[in-house]
């Protein structure tokens, strides 16, 4: 969680929830931050030297599975967590591919920087076709060494990687977005419903959830 | 060294800041970010008769300054809070008073709560919440002048325990009702519980929150919070306990010169866990500059300008 | 082309935005700032049968994300109001619609005033104020159900004008207020005026506000607004105008999704006098993204989940 | 009035009335602010480039009086408004003095600036003695010009120029301060007392008054 603090009461007032995108060895981390809306407007108007509040790192991430290779497929800026997962891959000397798409190409994030930080050459898609491939994620995958697929991105990209991972009998984690308060399970605002049909907390239980825990509502 | 104690409700609070319902869950999330046991308290998640499985999402949005919720007072219930819950706040908050947030579909609900946990150890008392936008008939005894008064006299009857009741700021004259459960054998009271809001998505042309509606806290509620404390703490001689909007010791203190003999930090816990602790600081910062050494006479200390 | 008139209380609205009353004046102050006959009109400060002298300062001071106010309804009075006021605004304001506000001690105050007004030309009907925290008894026909009923209907009796009755928030039910108004012949319902609150200076140990409490608006009382406005829009037939944190299209549309006819812009001109503008310029750009061409077609066009 | 605009709904969110400190030929516009609380702390984090809305200018300022020298009393960012005036009445050839009162030399507004804007080098007062004279700005005044007094600072200053005008039989037109909600004269929020006791505009009747035309209450 990020946030500018109790004194800066403006329209956004409540921190919101971002994956670390990086980190550094000397103890820096990372975000990578889409501006979007009015929280998301704040953060990216501080500048070096500013203060932040982090509280953090909350919840369960990502987990590779061993003798497993995998792909994670992220939508927009559900890159951000794979930024993280493909650097730590790298360290632990594993594999990892990264499928990445927007709706076009000016809003690709410079592929540059993901091999920077990564050490891994995305294959990106564009819905546009401007730039990369033209489509979506889950399009023209290669499976063959039946790898885990990790999602990331807005609702209706994790429904088809949900059909996607079923149809393949493949494993798969998604990482899920709601609205946080505290995002350390206290005041049950971020629930997600369960397969079992309970609303769970996102913050503690997730944001990572293997496809199989969650109710997937049509 | 200012002396931030306070004596209320037959307890010693060590300071004047406790954690508002709902939003510190049972204690123990929050331990390792802040140290409860040196805080004044805390109150828990409504407990239930049965546990609810509250609202679909979304549950939380922002609204300017403020915050909206709609939890729909999701709850493990009486029987799971005794089993999992009560146990670790009794072995971890020694010093830290805590009350109970109590809430129920009918008297009968309310009445079993505080019966099923009475003879247990690890609390000092009860907060009866009647005042829950949320859920369909939750603010329905905080409203009713009649069945507030028989609910908290039946409450009476069962325990010995502090009764706190929990107002509602829904309501012309919030005198009154401080005064109906003063009579009726309340302890103290606490004052505000959340306004009803709503959000809508205008792209969606929904509502925002599941729930429809929710309740409003944080900062924006501040000046409605001070107004009603003070005008409760004028209508009653049981001490009040200030809630709404409070993030600064400014803020805690304005509160207490309104009337409020402790006060609750609610939303602010979410923007910093610190800010329990910071109250407290600038509180007692403010009573060290004014020579203030009892926060007991800044109590209700406020001058009112001559009015006709 | 979007069409953003609307036709209600017997008249045309050439756009859905008007300005809040006690925050444009008489209309003259703002003249120079903004287009006033480009917008839906304006309703005017209060006007009582004498003139009031107001409440002593501070009468407005911020809030998080709003502002309180306690003007104490300060005016001119009906006679100097007929005299120096109305001619102005009968002169300037061809297009925009007029409201007059009115307040009163007494039933027969209101009567008073509406009786005193209604041979004039220059304005389109009433805006009655029952709402008002900042005089003692400001708030009392709008929280008595029968005081209100027999306020309305009283007044329905003088007057073949349009008859809007203002709401006060402050009540646990305001779908009741709302009927009641109805069912005594108003025309329409204003949703909402401010909520009762206070600020206290913990140096000086005073409240703020001369008046010691005032009125709480601005952004910070926004979702409290839209949910209000929802409520009494689906109690009744008869158009709401939504009040309350309004300073972009978006706000607008959040009330007018939730049943809202026209909207009201007051605190936000403070922050910017081209708000009113730019409000407006936000909705037509929403409907011509959306394709819409009536705005009639949004008003309570909200999807509510099931709920059970 | 400044401030920052309807989407910044921070707890700064009304707009706040300054004086015009500067107003150079370019027409380029000059304030002078004192970080105090919430409103100020929010204007001063403002960067070049920013945008401000500015509404004004407001209201009745102070004017000289033909055939009459003037001195002007400022008692800490009171300061403000003197700039204005002395540069003005450096334009017009009139001479005007400056008397500049702060708590501590600390908190003095640079001298050589104030000189540089209105060509005046002003008489400084603190009332710790750390620069200047030690004293008030009433203190051991040369009125012996029968000079017109402006004055402009925190209440109790404005009631001792009040006293003092008195008497010397002097004229004094003071500025006042009240809060303010719209400062054009609709929300009848800043109000002050006059001497026939009715509430008056300060926003567009002030907020500058001849001393006579208001109540000083004891
Ligand atoms: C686990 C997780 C990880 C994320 N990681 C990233 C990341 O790495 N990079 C990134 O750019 N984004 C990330 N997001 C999304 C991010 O948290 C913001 O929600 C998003 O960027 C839009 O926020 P905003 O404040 O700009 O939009 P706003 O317009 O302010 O918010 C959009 C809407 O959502 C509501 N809302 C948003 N956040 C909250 C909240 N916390 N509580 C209540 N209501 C809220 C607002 O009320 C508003 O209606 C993540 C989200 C989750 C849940
Ligand atoms: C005519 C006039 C000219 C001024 N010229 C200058 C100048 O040139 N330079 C300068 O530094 N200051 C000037 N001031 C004072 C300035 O407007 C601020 O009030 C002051 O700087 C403190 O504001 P703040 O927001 O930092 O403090 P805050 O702590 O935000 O405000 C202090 C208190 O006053 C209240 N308050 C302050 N302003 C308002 C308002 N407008 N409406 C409602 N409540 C308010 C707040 O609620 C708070 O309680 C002038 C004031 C007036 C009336
Ligand atoms: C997420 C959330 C959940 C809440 N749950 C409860 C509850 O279960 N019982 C209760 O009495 N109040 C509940 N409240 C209300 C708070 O205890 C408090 O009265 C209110 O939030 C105002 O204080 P604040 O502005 O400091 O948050 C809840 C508030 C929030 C924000
Ligand atoms: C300074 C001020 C004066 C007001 N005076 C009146 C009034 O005379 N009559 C009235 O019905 N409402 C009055 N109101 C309430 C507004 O008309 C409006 O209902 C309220 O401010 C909420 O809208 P807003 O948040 O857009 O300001 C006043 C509000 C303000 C801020
Ligand atoms: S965000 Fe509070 S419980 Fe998850
Ligand atoms: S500030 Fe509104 S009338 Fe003066």
């Amino acid at each position: 969680m990020l946030g500018t603090g109790l004194r800066d009461v403006a329209a956004p007032f409540l921190p919101r929830p971002f994956s670390i995108g990086a980190r550094e060895d000397d103890g820096r981390l990372g975000f990578l931050v889409r501006v979007f809306g009015a929280g998301t407007r704040r953060l990216s108007a501080v500048k070096p030297g500013d203060e932040l509040l982090v509280l953090g790192p909350l919840g369960r991430p990502f987990t590779l599975l061993d003798e497993q290779s995998a792909v994670c497929l992220a939508g927009g800026v559900g890159l951000a967590p794979f930024l993280f997962v493909g650097a730590e891959a790298r360290r632990a000397g594993r594999e990892v591919r990264i499928v990445y798409g927007e709706r076009s190409g000016d809003r690709v994030f410079d592929p540059k920087l993901i091999r920077r930080i990564t050490g891994i050459d995305p294959d990106i898609r564009t819905e546009d076709g401007s730039l990369g491939r033209a489509g979506l994620v889950i399009d023209d995958l290669d499976l063959g060494d039946r790898p885990q697929l990790l999602a990331c991105g807005p609702d209706r990209m994790l429904r088809a990687c949900a059909d996607l991972a079923l149809r393949h009998g493949l494993p798969l984690q998604v990482s899920v977005e709601e609205h946080m308060g505290c995002g350390v399970g206290t005041c049950q605002g971020c629930v997600v419903l369960s397969a079992g049909g309970e609303w769970i907390k996102s913050c503690t239980e997730g944001p990572v959830f293997d496809a199989g825990e969650l109710a997937w509502r049509t | 060294m200012a002396d931030l104690s306070q004596h209320l409700l037959g307890a010693d609070f060590q300071s004047p800041v406790l954690l508002a319902s709902g939003t510190c869950g049972y204690g123990e999330e929050y331990a390792g970010l802040i140290p409860l046991d040196q805080i004044g308290g805390l109150v828990t998640k409504a407990v239930s008769v049965e546990p609810r499985p509250g609202n679909p999402p979304h549950r939380v949005a922002e609204t300017p300054g403020g915050m909206i919720n709609a939890i729909g007072l999701q709850n493990v219930g009486l029987e799971r809070f005794r089993a999992e819950k009560l146990p670790w706040l009794r072995k971890n908050l020694r010093s830290a008073r805590v009350l109970i947030n109590v809430v129920g579909h009918s008297a009968e609900d309310y009445g079993s709560v505080v019966s099923g946990l009475d003879e247990d150890d690890g609390f000092l008392g009860y907060e009866i919440n009647v005042s829950c936008p949320n859920v369909k008939d939750g603010t329905f005894f905080g409203t009713d002048p009649s069945a507030l008064s028989s609910l908290v006299a039946g409450l009476r009857s069962r325990t010995e325990r502090p009764l706190v009741v929990k107002l509602t700021p829904n309501v012309p004259d919030i005198g009154l009702y401080a005064r109906i459960c003063e009579d009726a054998g309340a302890d103290g009271l606490s004052a505000i519980n959340t306004f009803p809001g709503m959000l809508v998505d205008v792209e969606a042309r929904r509502p925002v929150i599941g729930n429809v509606s929710g309740g409003v806290s944080g900062p924006a509620i501040f000046p409605m919070g001070v107004y009603l404390t003070w005008r409760a703490a004028e209508a009653v001689s049981i001490p009040v306990i200030g809630i709404g909007g409070i993030r600064s010791g400014n803020d805690a203190l304005q509160y207490i010169l309104a009337g409020a003999s402790l006060v609750q930090v609610g939303t602010a816990l979410f923007v910093d866990p610190s800010a329990p602790v910071q109250v407290l600081e600038e509180i007692e910062e403010y009573m060290e500059r004014h020579g203030i050494e009892r926060l007991a006479d800044l109590v209700g200390a406020l001058t009112i300008p001559d009015r006709d």
